[in-house]
């Protein structure tokens, strides 16, 4: 390493005002009133008066600088020199003059950038790492994000689903993803195969004990050497062993399955918030490009779309028509793995007579 | 036959008062019966003193295991005599009455002669919250005999220990118009094909079956019993428009609306204009006003709640499709607090002397497998939640069913490698319901 | 015991048809309408036109024989000789002439059998054993139900609440009196004091160390005898160990208290049934009247009469206004100890931003 | 620098469709960067063989514990050397954004360029799911460099291992009329007064924090962080009654009844006869929609879920009286399975300096408090879920709020024997609050 000429400034979290727009910053915490004119465009009016529309633009996330600096000169050239990112690696640029939305979308569209994303739409799938760059992950992220995309482009640039619809991705059941109308996950369904040569030099033995949810694992002598033993009867094929503990590879091509998930939501609005449930598995994980998971997103998301009515969330659609219907629309099947078995799994059982026929 | 009340200045403040008081109904026993003398007189040392002074025991009658409930003072004095020998002995009778509670006020007298005349009390509590009448107050000597004048008359012992237990159901078919089934024959058929598991306690547990006509559950099935079989129906709720419309001539729109609409917990009833009411859809009860505004009731989303029924008596009654809801594992606080029943099975219908062989079968089979695989000191609710619902449901051989459930699970921890052959399954069964 | 003439017939439980009322016997399930026409009184009409009005009494439940002799002459007298008990212990007698409607309701009046319990009423609380009779009580019952009757009179001869109202009591933590809109239920506050010397001969060891819900318990030797251990910090007092255990004596004249629990309820009318819950604690046993309690039970009925909307059950109330303004309109205190921390308890948190201010 | 591209079949494959290629951005680097032509490489492979190939180790700068996620190629031949040796070291640089991910053009070049100038492969994703920029893909002599580099510009590493991490608010007060607070001061008053905790981990576990500026949590607060700050209002919801009028006559009567008044949760909206709106009430949002019917809002009843005020932007909005609540909790499925944070504190001012204070206060001690209590790898929601909410709060000096709850317990598995002095608490705040 070179020598340093530089003493480290603990400077934290960034002030944003430096980088944020003129008319966001005059009338920071004084907005009363927004609209959503088309797709991927926002109107906000503020308590002066000032007005701003936001044109939002999907992005590949996973940027090589080329893309970024092209992200850039269109803020240079139509938004003033200022952009934002939302919290699904949305870009948003903000114009005060309306004059300005339209060659702007032209110019993002033309530049392979996607307007959309607002309001009732399908935002983009909220992304991890995958391949490119996990450690642990059992499938890839980007690539499965963009094959994702590509097929649900339509509903990214129209707002026509009944409230806005909220994707994730996972390359591993650990969920770095999160909560969403719509999660699809790795699935493992196979316990660990453990190289027991390595697991002495490599594992901290009782750490991985302790991580195991449902204390499969246990320290064992083999072939003379110290490693560990999984109880393959009581494992659940969570993984959580293989972070701490490479030799015992949980991911295989064959038995990694992929799950998918549906209702979950994080905002308060009408129902309380609410975690995604298991409504399809076993999908295999079929790179590059993952057609029969893009197939079931697809099913449910066109389920929804003509049947849920204005506002209502994934979660709220379901919970007007029951989980019967559900799956009658989709035509997923009911399996006896949708029966949470689970430590206070008994609070998602039936407990009533409230029964739909 | 003459002992010396005794002061309960405690109990005598229970004379006072509009409610009935059993204060002075054990003074008018205690009048002619020292046993009841003696009672009183150990209640009111319980009332001075906070304490309660029974202890159990093993007292029966010959071949039966269960049924009566020892009761053995312990309030005794430093030499170890009961300090109220007359009621030292003092043991209850559980005798099963007639399905729904029906009596004539001939046998309620002759209950009373029956149980004066072999020793007992004369204190009767009509009823246990399990169901029983409970003659209460005999001794050893006498519960045989008094048991043998029950049984002449026609009447049973009931459940008691880790064994079947004395059930209950509604006043259902013999007096309102929610009932979806025979609730006393369901009952009687259960029960009166185990009476083995009742007399003859060997269960690894209590095991309690309840009988409501329908879901307004009016003996508590789903939260008191082990088994709880719930009336219900498949088809559209009938409507009876003039009384609908009787109903909404009294009350006004604004009750309809506050009253029934918005209390339907899955909304499945709307306020519609009349003449654009969509009499393709198969599945819609409607209501026409006679002012223009038709109340329909949406019967794919309607969760058989039975609201809308109890607010619009007669005008609104159940389909014509009727059977049961099926609910396993309700219980009591211990050991791991208070649980309702489950769904096992969403619907079976209860007309046919076939569908009660079938109730029959399924409560057998229940039983067995309780008692099989339940631990000791375990209500099938502790098992469940022990083994998992579809533990219970394989050894059933009862196929899963979205029913079950409110939600399916929210997390990963499942081993799902057998999901293509589960999900086969599902597909056959849907194919073979088509077809 | 006598030689025996009897041979036991094991005929389980009898057939109501001897016992039934004629003509409900007739319509037997075709029963299509009922109404309320008073307090106290039912009537419903059968679909062959048949009619028939019922009058409903309280009781104390546990009745000396001429009480029931008198309740069978009142039978004859107006009802043509049949009665029923509900599940609630009160009697009902069925009268197929609505002339003998109000003789009958002066009869019983005049008797002290309370006319009510239908409809919009308190109906008679569930009832357990108590003193009376149960080996484990750390109160009555007959007396706390006679005295709360008393008090509630008024409401059970008059349906002048939101909907039915369902009351129990239980005399232990087991709970025989089972889940209701208002439960009075006893509360043990110290660990069970143990006597070691009875220990060794009345119980089985191992069979009480299992019934103690957080494993409080453990065999020890006391004085060189075997007995049993109780660890002080975990038991929660619940007294499961003395039924089993009767040396681990529970009950205490001053930490035997008594606690009240709302808005349980089996029905699945509108919501799904659920479990009552947790509103006040810490009232003393205070026999033969125990007016704490009544005074608590009143608090809370008057709070619901006042502001509940028809059709709504305890239950249904507080879900509307919530659980602060419930504690706000009774006054009753809110504790650490409303909330749960028994297994599952999260499932009770707030998981929401949803509160009311 | 001019490595051959290598043979990618499969993720060609990700070129085609509409949605933009991060494969096509990837070639672009990969023509003049040989770490991106590897990288390309061993990924393909993972495509052709469905693993992954890296594993972590241990990278970073002088002074801090974390922020680099260090990767080492583990896909080698037969004589253990790297397949794709380039790319052999691929780690992570987690930048802190500006809250808010707020950019002007220039930063976001001047970035490229600082990445491209200290080694950087030219890959930079905006942004992780915990809220840092990551730059991806440089080798560990370069790090160093690199970090000073953007340090030199202003920017400070984030979070990772068991650590603070990088948090995130929402766009908030910048643009956003629902915001109850000052998302980004909060977020740097609290991230930046314990950077200690995020530079040098030694926490049990990771712990995060998220900011929303109202409930409809922008930044999946409730479930994705530690603790959640969450704007709201205590006051009554604000009516402007012209942009009312303009939803209203713009949608009608059904939709303002199908999608607002009977999507409340709490039913606190009700249509009223305008003439008959209870003026004395202070508690009542009303608005005259000016053909005689009012919108009336109970704001006692209200739960503050937004849903109105999102159907009518600028027609309602949040009241004066505004600040944010607080949960405590939530986290991934790790090993318990997913938890949402649990409200802690219902209710806090935040718009003075000393709120912003006792915001940093607050989160100071939980941070604390964690730190003491977890088990290693324990997240909060675990910690809380072992040793109970009320101990958790009592280790916070934080009083106990009927708000924090559901529904009181439904077991009676408690032992209760301080329940006077606790009720004697509640009774001194009421009194103090009313004074
Ligand atoms: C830009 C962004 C905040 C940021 O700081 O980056 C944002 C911005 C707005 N959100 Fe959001 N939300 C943003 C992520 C979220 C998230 C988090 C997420 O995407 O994972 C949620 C929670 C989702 C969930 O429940 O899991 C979220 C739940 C909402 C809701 C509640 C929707 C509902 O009914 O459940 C509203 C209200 C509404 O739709 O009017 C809302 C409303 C809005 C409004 C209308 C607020 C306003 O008045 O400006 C903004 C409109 C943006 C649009 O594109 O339509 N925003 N919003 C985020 C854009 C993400 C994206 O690119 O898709
Ligand atoms: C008599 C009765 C109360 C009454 O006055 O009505 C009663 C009384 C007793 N019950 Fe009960 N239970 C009675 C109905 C109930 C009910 C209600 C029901 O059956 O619908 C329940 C709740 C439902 C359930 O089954 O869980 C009930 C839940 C219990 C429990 C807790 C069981 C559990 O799993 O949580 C016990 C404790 C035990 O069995 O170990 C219990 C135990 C007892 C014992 C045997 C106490 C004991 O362990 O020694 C009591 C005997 C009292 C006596 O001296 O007669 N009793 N018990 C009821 C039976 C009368 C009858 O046969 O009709
Ligand atoms: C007689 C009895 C059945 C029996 O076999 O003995 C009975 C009889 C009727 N019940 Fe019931 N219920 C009886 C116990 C119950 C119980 C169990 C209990 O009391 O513990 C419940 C469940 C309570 C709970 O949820 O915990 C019960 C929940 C209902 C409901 C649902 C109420 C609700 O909205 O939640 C209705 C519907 C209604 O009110 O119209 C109902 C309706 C009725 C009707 C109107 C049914 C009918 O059409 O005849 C009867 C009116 C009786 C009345 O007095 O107003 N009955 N009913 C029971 C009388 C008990 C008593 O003396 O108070
Ligand atoms: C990079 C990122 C995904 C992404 O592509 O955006 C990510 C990547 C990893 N996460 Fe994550 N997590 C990322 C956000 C999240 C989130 C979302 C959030 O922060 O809002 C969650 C869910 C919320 C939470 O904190 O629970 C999340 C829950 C986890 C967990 C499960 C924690 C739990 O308690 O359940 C782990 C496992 C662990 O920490 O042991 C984990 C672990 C990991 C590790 C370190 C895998 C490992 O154990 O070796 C991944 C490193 C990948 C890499 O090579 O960079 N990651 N992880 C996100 C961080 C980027 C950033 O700094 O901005
Ligand atoms: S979801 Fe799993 S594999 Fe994917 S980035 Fe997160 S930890 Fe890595
Ligand atoms: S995969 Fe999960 S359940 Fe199986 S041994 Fe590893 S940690 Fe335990
Ligand atoms: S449970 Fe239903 S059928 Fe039975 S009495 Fe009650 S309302 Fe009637
Ligand atoms: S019975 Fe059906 S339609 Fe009637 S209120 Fe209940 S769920 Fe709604
Ligand atoms: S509640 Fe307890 S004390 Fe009362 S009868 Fe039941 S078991 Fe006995
Ligand atoms: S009272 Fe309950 S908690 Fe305490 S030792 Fe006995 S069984 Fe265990
Ligand atoms: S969380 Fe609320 S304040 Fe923040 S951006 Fe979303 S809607 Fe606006
Ligand atoms: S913000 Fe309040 S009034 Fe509006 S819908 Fe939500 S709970 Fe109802």
């Amino acid at each position: 390493m070179a020598e340093r000429t530089h003493e480290t400034i603990e400077s934290g979290a960034p002030d944003p005002m430096p980088y944020m727009h003129p008319v966001m910053k005059k009338n920071y915490g004084k907005w009363n009133f927004h609209s959503h004119p088309k797709p991927g465009v926002l109107y906000h009016r503020a308590e002066s008066g000032d007005e701003i529309w936001t044109v939002k633009a999907g992005t590949q996330r996973q940027m090589d600088h080329y893309t970024v600096r092209k992200l850039a000169d269109l803020a240079d050239q139509f938004a003033d020199g200022y952009v934002r990112f939302t919290t699904r690696s949305n870009i948003e640029y903000m114009v005060t003059d309306q004059a300005k939305v339209e060659p702007l979308i032209k110019a993002l569209t033309d530049n392979g950038f996607p307007v959309g994303g607002t309001a009732n739409s399908v935002s983009m799938v909220a992304h991890t790492q995958g391949w490119l760059h996990c450690d642990i992950p059992g499938t890839d992220a980007s690539g499965v994000v963009k094959a994702l995309m590509d097929d649900l482009y339509h509903d990214f640039v129209n707002c026509e689903m009944p409230n806005r619809v909220k994707l994730s991705t996972s390359c591993c059941e650990i969920n770095c993803g999160g909560q969403a109308d719509i999660a699809i996950i790795v699935q493992h369904t196979k316990p660990p195969k453990i190289n027991h040569d390595l697991v002495a030099n490599v594992c901290e033995r009782p750490s991985v004990v302790a991580r195991c949810p449902v204390a499969a694992i246990r320290p064992a002598l083999v072939n003379g050497k110290p490693s560990l033993e999984v109880d393959e009867k009581k494992c659940i094929c969570c993984g959580a062993c293989f972070p701490p503990c490479p030799p015992m590879q949980i991911n295989d091509p064959e038995h990694s399955k992929i799950a998918i998930w549906v209702g979950g939501k994080n905002s308060n609005a009408r129902s309380r918030p609410t975690f995604h449930k298991l409504v399809a598995a076993g999908l295999p994980n079929n790179a590059p490009r993952w057609p029969e998971v893009g197939a079931v997103v697809k099913t449910i998301l066109e389920a929804y779309k003509a049947d849920g009515r204005p506002w209502e969330r994934m979660n709220d659609w379901i919970d007007r028509i029951g989980w019967p219907a559900f799956f009658e629309k989709t035509g997923l099947p009911f399996t006896k793995y949708h029966i949470d078995n689970w430590r206070g799994g008994r609070n998602s059982l039936n407990a009533s007579a409230h029964i739909r026929f | 036959m003459a002992k010396q009340m005794i002061n309960t200045p405690n109990l005598d403040e229970l004379e006072s008062g509009p409610w009935p008081s059993f204060v002075t109904g054990l003074k008018r026993l205690a009048k002619d019966n020292d046993m009841m003398v003696d009672l009183m007189g150990q209640l009111e040392t319980s009332y001075e003193t906070k304490f309660g002074y029974w202890k159990g025991g093993t007292v029966g009658v010959v071949g039966y295991g269960g049924g009566v409930i020892p009761r053995f003072t312990e309030l005794k004095d430093e030499n170890g005599k009961p300090k109220f020998p007359e009621a030292a002995e003092f043991h209850t009778l559980r005798i099963q009455p007639p399905a729904g509670m029906h009596y004539t006020s001939d046998l309620l007298r002759q209950m009373c002669d029956a149980w004066l005349e072999t020793g007992g009390s004369g204190l009767i509590a009509f009823h246990g919250q399990s169901g029983d009448i409970m003659f209460q107050g005999i001794k050893t000597e006498d519960v045989q005999r008094s048991f043998d004048k029950f049984n002449e008359m026609g009447f049973d012992l009931g459940g008691a220990g880790p064994a079947l237990r004395t059930s209950m159901s509604c006043v259902g078919a013999a007096r309102c118009e929610m009932s979806c089934y025979d609730e006393a024959r369901a009952l009687r058929t259960v029960i009166n094909n185990n009476l083995d598991d009742m007399h003859r306690p060997s269960l690894p547990y209590k095991f309690k079956f309840k009988f409501s006509g329908c879901p307004n559950d009016c003996v508590n099935a789903i939260q008191r019993s082990d088994m709880a079989t719930i009336g219900t129906w498949r088809d559209n709720i009938r409507v009876n428009e003039g009384q609908v419309r009787e109903y909404y001539n009294a009350k006004g729109m604004n009750t309809l609306v506050n009253d029934v609409i918005s209390k339907c917990p899955s909304k499945a009833i709307t306020l519609e204009s009349a003449a654009k009411v969509d009499k393709s859809n198969a599945g819609l009860s409607v209501a026409d006003l006679g002012d223009g505004n038709a109340m329909c009731i949406d019967n794919k989303n309607c969760v058989r709640c039975m609201h809308c029924l109890n607010v619009i008596p007669g005008g609104l009654l159940p389909g014509k499709d009727k059977g049961v809801t099926i609910l396993v594992g309700g219980k009591g606080v211990l050991k791991i607090g208070a649980t309702m029943g489950t769904v096992v099975i969403p619907f079976m219908k209860m007309e046919s002397d076939e569908d009660f062989e079938k109730l029959n079968d399924l409560a057998r089979n229940i039983l067995d497998f309780f008692a099989e695989n339940a631990l000791e000191h375990e209500r099938t609710g502790e098992m469940i939640e022990r083994i998992g619902l579809v533990n219970f449901l394989e050894g059933l051989d009862i196929e899963v069913d979205p029913n079950m459930i409110v939600h399916p699970r929210t997390n990963p921890y499942v081993r799902t490698d057998g999901w293509d052959e589960e999900a086969e399954k599902w597909f056959e069964r849907k194919q073979a319901a088509a077809a």
